[in-house]
């Protein structure tokens, strides 16, 4: 038995190749820690549904009393949630919510806000008209679409003078760098590029604005404003040089923080409700349960170096 | 008599080939029907199609007067015939037993292998095969498989059998206890084609032989009717003379030389050497452990103890590339699976051990190949469209020529040659036969490996083997049963 | 009255090399976590490995049959998804045709045959290479899943197609059982009746069992519509104890399966290989998972561990086996 | 003197039976957006397709001899990022070792060639089905990735590195001149050699080629080897073009890689196709890729576009060959 009380917690790590979850999946032990939450060896389901199944079963079996879980896939985890509230087994998700089965507490920030977001500050800075280019990550993962449709709709509604492509990139690098190439080939006046992971996209991106001498600062009218999203170490060198100009930093401290803080609160048979809570976020109802909205900020060249931000702590 | 099966005016092509071309045969109730022409006369292609395997492009089969049922009934079909396929149907990962029965390893519902397994013995029993009917096919020897195909086209009951070239891998004794067979079922009145080419085979079991050429029907005569030298001008279209072997003296040069070889469970204990002009045979009935010691000798296999030598020089126990430099070239046991690449031309294939000559820094020059090809097509006398067209296509002894000139390409000055003339026409035959005897004429020692005593009449002298042993040194002028009986073991 | 000759009594343990694999992994996996011998933990095993088993079984007889099929992994999810969409309201993801509920099985399972039907007719009449041919089919299937659900999850599914892949059946899950009862009569149809012996007669010598009467088209047919079929009921089988499909499922199985049949004795030249053999494999790799996932080895890490075991009992089969692999 | 035969110059002809094929992509293209035919659209299509042609030259060459090596997809991230962690310092991702900066290449190079000749050294000598043996390699070569750099993007690489895949040479990325004078070396090599047709030999009969006194083995590790350099050499290139090394570097490319070298005209049996053939399917491909991201079809339909073209000029090359494919 450890520091807490309730019993111990399984958590399961969603995938293992994307610098956001790697960080997460580091703050989780540390987390734990200064937490005093009682942690079983994590599990890792490699962006596999059909793992993460496995994974829990094998979780509950070892003695887990809560699990934290982060699924990709938000409709096939029906069934595992459904068995877990039969079981009385609490579950706390993390960035992704379910689309059916209770849940305890979803930790998330808002996707659709980061793909608003990132619209609104690339239509003020192309002054509502023009191209921008979306590369976008896999189309069967939720976060994936809700970036992907809130910044369609946010175009369409607040700057219908920009035309945008849509690029489906499975979150490939290589991907991603032949299709902008071939865009920015079709189209030379794209202005904006808006990339759904920085861990993936920003690489690529960046050798194919140098390749065609589009690296230039924003005061160059040749400039291309590029919004990343994900908030890693590299997407802020990148800004503090003007090669990018901004992204959404995705809070993968906060999302270790508290799935844990979640977790234990329901171990030890804690009840929450809707409406702000201590850390600056909202907790919203679900038909299902919860949801504890964390900020994610825009960071721009202007608060790059808040040491507050994740991508900052690293090292 | 009536006509118990007849093909009338068949046409088979395959693509630019044809197979066959207005063919017909007409075999009487009861006979064994021999079916002879050189390779590439369409002998097979016709076997096809009487067993309904393949459809003629024009002309029709008939059976006892009846037309030949619809191609997808199989089992009409193997009511009329059954067949020994010159290609093996041996299936090597089923059981002897599986094999015997397969498609009707019960008559519906459950398979009971104890009662087929039954089935299979009594069925080797009758044929005298002896084979463990649990074997996996694939371990077998080619011969024991070939007499597993045998018993299984004789078990259908059929009454009308094929055996297309059933002895191209028999040795002596079991060729006879085939011909025995043979016999008997003649006597129940079962008929026969019997493909070989092995012409006094057709004497010795047949009563009517028909000769193929180019695709068409030549003549069919009673064989007792026709003399052994008008049968081979028929199937050639041209008189040809029975091959003379060549008379010389061997010089005193050691060329190539075995030294206490023992390979455990193949040969044991066995000293050899050939001197330059010198063609020694090498003979033994099945399991002898002749194929393997010559193996042994290319390099193609490494002997547990003993050295070969060529030219005088010791050569790397199982290298073939060192041996073929020391001055080696060899034809192997099985040209389909080790002779030549089918996909690859006729001079690519003939010019592998060539090939560094062919060009520096590792280059070949495709004109020089090909002028070399030119050369050894026209020696052998390979009947092919040229030097660039793929052996695959090629008919079975000239694919056979091509080995040979593969082996001959470097002018070697010791030839290795195991069964030349496998499943080789009479006249392809002679060249092959020819052509060991004119390397030697140039110097070169030939060690000849065969069942065939026609091939072993070319030797200086026959080693004998028997149980890997070699027993017996026989100079020229043996006589057909006194080798055979030193092979036997019967005297020694 | 007549004992066995020792090649073909070698021949039927041959089947069984990965026993003592399997006798291992129990005893280190004992060893290793407490719970790993519990009967909840290794009917989870089994549950897991159900669905796979089934592209297992395909697999291997399609092999045996001396083809290859890689879209059967593909139509894990696009079958019932197809069948699904068929069925349920456009506000649920459906394509607006509204045909019954309780046809959504056959319906999957004819979804595979059609599957599994286009496959052989690609490979069989226009003699397209399999490998290459299901290759195409793999993107193409799973494309349409993609295509009409553009990406999103199906999660208001019939109650008809989640109940065999979530029941229990005295005790265990139904789809254990189902995958058993397929197993036993797979292993019966290979090794005892004459259909499945023709799989092997084809697969070894293809003009042999043309030449002994066998119908060899239609076998190969009958085959890869089979598999077809049995990749769908792999699919239903998932749904259930998903509750939902997702645009991923079965991508990625196809390897796994592979690993499972080869290891498991199945030939990749045809011919050779049992189903038992393909089940021994199969189990190897389902507990190989499961310990693990138990012990919690890093995911970075798991792939290295995982491949090296394959390689390992790749080994072990060829050692026991005898004979090198193709 | 001598004409060649009718056989041998059609047989010459099959290796372009896609030129029509690459034709009517230039021509479709042209009509659909205008961008396509302009010089630049196409220097970028070939930059595109350089790295991943690399592989297709190299599993071209495996197939030719007659074996299978599904691994090359995983050399491309790994033999880089291991080479790139062997120099950079520990805050960068690196193993603190620190060897030179200026030895990133020639170790990537060897790590690639390694990892070559370890699939030979399994595939040769212990007779391994080289399907699996790569497959169980695919894995663990690409855990090798995952593991030491725990999932992580390697961002801060050497400049070395990144020279090849992103420097321009005369107007043409210098990438697409390493391809270009690559793929001429093998098409001479494999035509004009004796190493290079003592492939041909071994695909298509190695005993008959062992018999032959071709070295078997000492030429199937030299190609495996070759291989695996390729590979690397291919993520060079790929390194230099994306900026970075992620951990999905080269996944998934293997499907495109046979796919483009069978629709070429290289059997998967073994001692069929050639390397012009094998560059005519790496264009089709780079061409579609390219057009159906000109004209922006939906991303949920592309699979089954793609997967149906690669059927049809499978079909085109099947009915051009004339030959059944194996
Ligand atoms: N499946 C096929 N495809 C193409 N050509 C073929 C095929 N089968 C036979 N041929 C060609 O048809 C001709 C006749 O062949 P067939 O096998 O009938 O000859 P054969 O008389 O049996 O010769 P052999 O004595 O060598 O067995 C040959 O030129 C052969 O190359
Ligand atoms: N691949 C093999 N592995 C093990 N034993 C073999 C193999 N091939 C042949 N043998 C056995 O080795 C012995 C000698 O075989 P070898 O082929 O040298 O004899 P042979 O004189 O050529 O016989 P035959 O005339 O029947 O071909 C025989 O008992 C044979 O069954
Ligand atoms: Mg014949
Ligand atoms: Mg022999």
């Amino acid at each position: 038995a450890g520091g807490g009380g309730g019993g111990k917690v399984g958590i399961d790590h969603p995938r293992a190749d994307s610098d956001f979850w790697n960080s997460y999946i580091k703050y989780v032990p540390q987390m734990a820690g200064e937490l005093k939450v009682e942690l079983m060896p994590a599990t890792n389901s490699q962006n596999d549904v059909a793992k993460l199944v496995n994974n829990v079963q094998a979780l509950i079996g070892q003695g887990a009393k809560v699990i934290v879980m982060a699924p990709q896939d938000t409709g096939a985890i029906a069934n595992t949630l459904q068995q877990l509230e039969n079981k009385k087994i609490p579950v706390v998700t993390v960035d992704t919510r379910p689309d059916k089965g209770k849940v305890y507490m979803v930790v998330r920030a808002d996707n659709r806000a980061y793909g608003t977001k990132a619209c609104e500050f690339l239509g003020e800075k192309l002054g509502g008209k023009g191209k921008v280019v979306q590369l976008q990550g896999a189309l069967s993962s939720i976060n994936g679409r809700d970036r992907s449709e809130a910044f369609l709709e946010c175009m369409q509604t607040k700057f219908p003078g920009i035309t945008v492509f849509s690029e489906p990139t499975e979150w490939e690098g290589s991907k991603a760098a032949s299709m902008l190439q071939t865009r920015l080939e079709q189209n030379p006046d794209v202005k904006g590029v808006y990339m759904h992971a920085g861990g993936v996209h920003l690489a690529p991106t960046l050798q194919v604005l140098k390749q065609k001498g589009l690296l230039v600062p924003p005061t160059d009218p040749k400039h291309v404003f590029v919004v990343s999203n994900d908030g890693i170490p590299q997407e802020f060198e990148a800004i503090r040089k003007g090669d990018i100009d901004a992204t959404v930093s995705q809070p993968a401290d906060l999302y270790a923080k508290y799935a844990l803080y979640y977790a234990k609160a329901a171990a030890e048979g804690k009840t929450f409700k809707p409406g702000p809570t201590d850390h600056g976020s909202t907790i919203i109802q679900l038909p299902n349960g919860l949801e504890d909205q964390l900020p994610a900020p825009l960071v721009t060249k202007e608060n790059v170096d808040d040491q507050a931000l994740w991508g900052n702590q690293v090292k | 008599m009536s006509i118990h099966v007849e093909a009338r005016n068949v046409v088979k092509r395959f693509g630019p080939t044809t197979a066959l071309n207005g063919a017909e045969i007409a075999i009487a109730e009861g006979e064994t029907h021999a079916l002879v022409g050189r390779n590439g006369a369409g002998k097979s292609t016709l076997v096809s199609i009487l067993t309904g395997l393949q459809r003629p492009d024009a002309g029709e089969v008939r059976f006892s007067g009846e037309a030949a049922p619809a191609l997808a009934d199989r089992d009409a079909w193997r009511q009329r015939v059954a067949c020994v396929y010159q290609k093996s149907t041996i299936i090597p990962a089923l059981t002897v037993a599986e094999n015997l029965f397969l498609n009707r390893q019960s008559d519906k519902g459950r398979i009971n292998w104890r009662a087929l397994r039954a089935r299979a013995r009594e069925l080797l029993d009758t044929y005298e095969v002896d084979v463990d009917a649990q074997a996996l096919a694939g371990d077998l020897s080619v011969e024991q498989r070939q007499l597993v195909e045998i018993a299984r086209a004789l078990s259908f009951g059929a009454r009308f059998i094929i055996l297309d070239e059933p002895t191209a891998r028999l040795d002596g004794p079991a060729i006879e206890r085939l011909f025995a067979r043979m016999r008997s079922l003649r006597e129940q009145g079962v008929t026969m084609m019997y493909i070989s080419h092995h012409l006094d085979e057709v004497y010795q079991i047949c009563q009517t032989v028909t000769v193929f050429r180019d695709a068409r029907h030549v003549t069919t005569r009673a064989v007792a009717d026709l003399p052994h030298d008008e049968l081979v001008a028929a199937m050639t279209g041209e008189a040809t003379a029975a091959y003379e072997s060549r008379v010389r003296t061997p010089g005193d040069r050691l060329v190539l030389e075995g030294t206490g070889l023992t390979l455990a469970g193949r040969y044991t204990d066995v000293d050899l050497s050939v001197r330059s002009g010198e063609v020694v045979g090498l003979a033994g009935s099945a399991s002898s452990g002749k194929v393997g010691l010559a193996e042994t000798l290319v390099g193609l296999r490494r002997a547990d103890t003993g050295t070969v030598a060529v030219n005088g020089a010791r050569v790397r126990p199982g290298d073939v590339p060192a041996a073929m430099r020391a001055g080696l070239g060899f034809v192997p046991e099985d040209r389909h699976h080790e002779g030549f690449v089918p996909l690859l031309s006729v001079g690519e294939n003939a010019t592998f051990p060539i090939a560094r000559k062919l060009g520096r820094f590792g280059v070949v020059s495709p004109s020089r190949r090909r002028a070399k090809a030119e050369e050894m097509i026209e020696s052998l006398d390979i009947k092919t469209e040229g030097p660039d067209q793929p052996v695959g296509d090629l008919s079975g002894g000239n694919a056979q020529k091509v080995v040979f000139a593969r082996a001959l390409v470097d002018d070697p000055t010791v030839l290795v040659v195991i069964n030349p003339t496998a499943g080789v026409d009479v006249k392809a035959k002679q060249a092959l036969l020819g052509a060991v005897e004119d390397a030697v004429e140039r110097g070169a020692g030939a060690v000849v490996v065969s069942d065939e005593l026609d091939d072993l009449r070319i030797c200086d002298r026959v080693l004998v083997m028997f149980h890997g042993r070699v027993v017996k040194d026989v100079p020229r002028g043996w006589t057909d049963h006194e080798l055979v009986a030193v092979m036997e073991g019967i005297e020694d | 009255m007549t004992a066995p000759a020792p090649r073909a009594r070698l021949a039927r343990f041959r089947d069984l090399t990965l026993v003592p694999v399997i006798v291992l992994l129990l005893v280190v996996g004992a060893f290793l976590d407490p719970t790993f011998l519990t009967a909840g933990n290794l009917t989870n095993v089994l549950q897991q490995q159900a669905a796979i088993s089934l592209l297992v079984l395909a697999e291997a007889m399609i092999l045996i049959a001396g083809k290859f099929d890689l879209s059967l992994e593909s139509t894990v999810g696009t079958a019932p998804a197809i069948a699904v969409m068929l069925v349920v309201p456009v506000t649920a993801g459906g394509l607006g045709i509204g045909l019954p509920g309780t046809l959504v099985i056959p319906l999957a399972l004819l979804v595979g045959a059609a599957i599994g039907a286009f496959n052989g007719f690609l490979i069989i009449r226009f003699q397209l290479s399999a490998f290459i041919v299901t290759l195409a089919m793999l993107i193409i299937v799973h494309g349409l899943l993609q295509g009409p659900t553009e990406g999103k999850t199906l999660f208001q599914l019939p109650d008809s197609i989640l109940y065999l892949g979530s029941a229990m059946w005295l005790g265990l899950p139904a789809a254990v059982w189902i995958a058993g009862l397929l197993f036993a009569a797979g292993i019966f149809g290979l090794g005892y009746l004459r259909l499945g012996r023709a799989l092997y007669a084809i697969g070894g010598n293809l003009d042999a069992a043309r030449a002994a009467g066998i119908r060899v088209d239609r076998v190969l047919y009958g085959v890869f519509i089979l598999g077809g079929t049995l990749a769908a009921l792999a699919g239903i089988l998932e749904t259930g104890r998903l509750g939902a499909i997702g645009n991923n499922q079965g991508v990625g199985w196809i390897f796994m399966v592979f690993a499972a049949a080869v290891i498991g004795g199945v030939s990749m030249d045809g011919g050779k290989g049992t189903i038992l053999g393909a089940l021994t494999g199969v189990l190897v790799i389902g507990l190989v998972q499961n310990i693990l996932t138990l012990i919690g080895v890093s995911g970075f890490w798991q792939p290295v561990i995982y491949g090296s075991i394959i390689l390992v009992a790749l080994m072990i089969s060829r050692i026991a086996g005898g004979k090198a692999q193709d």
